[in-house]
């Protein structure tokens, strides 16, 4: 394994470190309990907009802690979620005694951590809501299985709640609005080679060198299923295809489309896709309003892509337009 | 608890190896981490009652393990240690109790039932197993025994299931064929208590 | 190799596409021969700022064009310097009539390939000047060798001068504010594992799996030595330790530092790598000013990274602090 | 020039793999891009004076190959042009002084010397030989053929030297032992003139 680390079990604390001396003037870091805060938290009468996850997928969520989006975010160890102190510390750090919502992704270990601090806070008399998103369409959501995973999504949710609550939107608000954005966002992703955890130091997992892992999670976890590397036009078009087809996503639609990279896959390769990604949007009459390319919603290393679409309306548009200033996202300001 | 942390260090590779194969990769650490920061708490400042232990493994590992194991047995201790209460010394009946209370809290808190290919493969086994032997007036050794052996066989069962809960369930079919390691890591603190209590460790 | 593309020969073409359709209200996109201009251009009464380079460094230099940095980029083939024909297009494209710079790289095929371009429109009655960078202190400067190559200190250049041009600043204030940050940026990088250039397939180095390339150029060129692998501690000294020497850098100094990814580390590695880095220039009592953390700089998905220190005054804190508007660096607007 | 394109498609992986070794990989892509380009634009109009298909090489060279050599190629075939004006047959002096004309372009942009390890390490040589062959009175294919020769000897020189320009400099001591590329394609172009001229291709 090679990485710019020093060791493995305490890459995190290291990185949080560096990331709070990269970005003085918009975050502060807390280590024991792991907690990325605004600088100006708490804000009075806002509501608190509270993440996090397993660390590792970076910028989120700490990159996304700021005005107009996070006002806090709890990262767990590399791919592990975080635990309910952490959570406690950031609800306690960014109280403006108007209640918080935490956006929750869906894996099991995070929804109990969180589900966890939601209710140890209850019982401290802080109003605590608490959405999951649930966007990946390669896991088949039944009774049978924990559901599907959060994503991409993630980021769109984070952004337009965040946009909302620094507007003055209170907690019922702010919560209808997370599953509003919940109910119309969509995201699929592939995998063309694993990152390696530190602490495992080999790749989570490995793939022939003509084959793709597709419906790829965002900690390794397999796919829908291993098919032949394609062309760019066909892998774009093997996410794209299931996304449209789930919500559905008609004719006429009014979309943001995320193009995003897990990590190792480089720019020039992402913008190709992306330019595809809206070609087959246009054929398909579908209407692309805004736009996302980046590596934001990573796994490490991992070299792959996926595309979140989230459908439009006005009040999205607006929210999506407003003021944000985190280290991974600013503009308007 | 000393023990249990040994045992974990020993099989970290191993559990996050199975869990490498139909997880995320960190089930090892994850324990390894929640009970070594037990064992620091432990020589810190050991509570003089077992209950007064147990509550502290509950607390310890839901603020270190993190991912689904971390609440899980951390519910299952605090569950555990509400059962035996104040008890000084812990009988049969209230291993058997402590053991089905700790089944109950997993079972609450992450809705898996038998057959999901989760802990609970190897839980619910050994407290019916544990439950048996102290109806039949078993020892603690004894009834520690017989909840480690039902636990193993719980444990290995598991690797025919397909996972229905937690991070396996995404693979499906694809989960078949291995072992889960949740159920691996409670029949491995199985036998470890049993062995402990049996004066083996 | 496993990459998301249609055709090694059509990537730079399709990821121009897809950059143009990402950034609609940035950036104007021509393909034969490529130019990426802003979308405004040309700004009448405006020096034009022209860079351009070899692709394969996304987002560098179309993801700097747009309001406060570039007013064109000439995109090469992968890792191949543009052509005089590219740069006489985007000359013409962004001609605002009070002249042009050109920010080149110091590569042979990119001085070249610049002074054959400015030589035509010296002949055709545009006034143009270049400037060359060349801050790598990885290369020994002297008559033996191109001279030093351009680096991380290039996106750094071009967000300054960029900003001179967009208050109105002369072509003669600009070429002198130019030669004035060339004088005073300092970069170097390392390598942990090499990108792949589509047309080649097969990665351009191979390093052992615990060995790096200290002082690694942006194309996979060979550094100054490979050495063992080491911690992020030592790595990061490595690299700043010839950098604080080169200019040299001093106590009380005022810097901005540039923490760059090559492409495929991730940014958990990187802010542990910066935060080392702030560390260490604390340690020598240099003061970090300004920061900018992230993958801007790339060599495909080379895994690595890359320290640039800048020596700041109250004038470059200015530029760098004013509004820019780009696909890639986006602030106070 | 179309046997020229074909030598290079043929060289194309071995140039860039030469590449790889010293520099960043690309110049048998660049090389191969540019003469497959002038080969298209002869097929649409090729111009009827020997002096303007050079010109056409070296326009296209430039707008096509990018770079170090697309800016040297270009230059060396723009001076070559310039040398042999609108003669309509090319004799072994004006081959001779267009090869002069030409290296002495490639000096100029790229001011390397006889042992940068560069082209004109491959360049130079066939100079001479060209002008010694057309002092003795040899024929043009003859003359070429000398050259060709010259130039190959002057590439295969460069496996030991140190570079001290372009791409290849950047790696000091560690560039001896492997073949300049672009020397190594100097000398594929001449070999060709050779060989087309002597009615082997
Ligand atoms: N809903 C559930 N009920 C009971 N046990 C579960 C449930 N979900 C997961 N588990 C157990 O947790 C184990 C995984 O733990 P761990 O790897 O630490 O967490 P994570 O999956 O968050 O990475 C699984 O092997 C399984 O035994
Ligand atoms: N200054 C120079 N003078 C003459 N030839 C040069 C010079 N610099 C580079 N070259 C030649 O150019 C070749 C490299 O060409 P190419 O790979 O196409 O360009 P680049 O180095 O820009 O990738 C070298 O092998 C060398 O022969
Ligand atoms: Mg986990
Ligand atoms: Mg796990
Ligand atoms: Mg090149
Ligand atoms: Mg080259």
């Amino acid at each position: 394994m090679k990485k710019i680390i020093n060791d493995p079990s305490t890459v995190v604390e290291e990185s949080l470190r560096g990331m709070a001396s990269a970005h003085p003037d918009l975050i502060r870091v807390q280590l024991d309990p792991a907690v990325v805060v605004r600088a100006d938290a708490p804000v009075s009468r806002k509501v608190a907009i509270i993440s996090g996850g397993g660390a590792g997928h970076e910028p989120m969520h700490g990159g996304f802690v700021g005005k107009g989006m996070l006002d806090a975010a709890c990262p767990g160890h590399v791919f592990t979620s975080p635990t309910p102190d952490q959570v406690q510390a950031a609800l306690a750090m960014t109280d403006g005694g108007v209640g918080a919502l935490l956006i929750v992704k869906n894996y099991t270990g995070d929804v109990l951590n969180f589900e966890t601090a939601a209710e140890l806070a209850e019982a401290d008399g802080v109003e605590v809501r608490t959405v999951v998103i649930d966007d990946d369409v390669a896991v088949t959501d039944s009774l049978y299985t924990a559901g599907r995973r959060g994503v991409g999504g993630t980021l769109l949710l984070e952004k337009i709640v965040g946009a909302a609550a620094e507007r003055g939107v209170d907690l019922d608000g702010c919560e209808a609005l997370a599953r509003k954005v919940v109910a119309q966002v969509r995201s699929m992703g592939l995998a063309l080679a694993s990152g390696i955890v530190p602490h495992a130091g080999v790749p989570s997992f490995t793939l022939a060198d003509d084959e793709i892992e597709l419906g790829i999670g965002i900690h390794g976890e397999p796919g829908r299923r291993r098919v032949p590397l394609g062309t760019a036009d066909e892998m774009v078009k093997s996410l794209l295809d299931p996304i449209l087809e789930d919500l559905p996503f008609a004719e006429g639609d009014r979309v943001l489309l995320f193009t995003n990279s897990m990590g190792g896959t480089p720019l020039i390769e992402l913008y190709l896709a992306h330019g595809i990604a809206e070609r087959l949007l246009a054929e398909r009459g579908v209407v692309v309003e805004r736009r996302l390319v980046g590596p934001f919603v990573t796994s490490l290393e991992m070299q792959g892509m996926s595309l979140t679409l989230l459908k439009l309306d006005d009040e999205l548009v607006d929210l999506w337009d407003a003021p944000v200033h985190t280290a991974a996202l600013r503009w308007g300001v | 608890m000393r023990a249990a942390s040994q045992v974990l260090e020993e099989h970290r590779v191993e559990l996050s190896t199975l869990d490498r194969e139909i997880g995320d990769g960190d089930h090892g650490e994850n324990m390894n981490r929640g009970f070594g920061a037990l064992v620091t708490a432990l020589e810190r400042d050991a509570p003089d009652s077992p209950g007064g232990v147990l509550k502290l493994a509950a607390t310890t590992l839901i603020s270190k393990v993190g991912g689904a194991a971390g609440p899980l047995y951390g519910t299952a201790f605090l569950r555990a240690a509400t059962a035996v209460k104040d008890a000084a010394e812990l009988d049969a009946d209230l291993v058997a109790k402590a053991l089905r209370a700790a089944l109950d809290g997993v079972v609450a808190r992450g809705k898996a039932e038998l057959g999901d290919k989760t802990m609970v493969d190897a839980l619910l086994p050994a407290v019916r197993a544990a439950e048996e032997a102290a109806g039949r007036g078993e020892d603690v050794p004894t009834l520690l025994k017989a909840a480690a052996e039902a636990a193993a066989e719980g444990a290995d069962s598991t690797v025919l299931l397909v996972a229905r809960k937690g991070r396996a369930s995404y693979l499906g079919e694809r989960s078949v064929g291995h072992l889960d390691p949740g159920a691996r890591s409670t029949s491995l603190l199985l036998r470890t208590f049993a062995d402990v209590a049996s004066g083996v460790r």
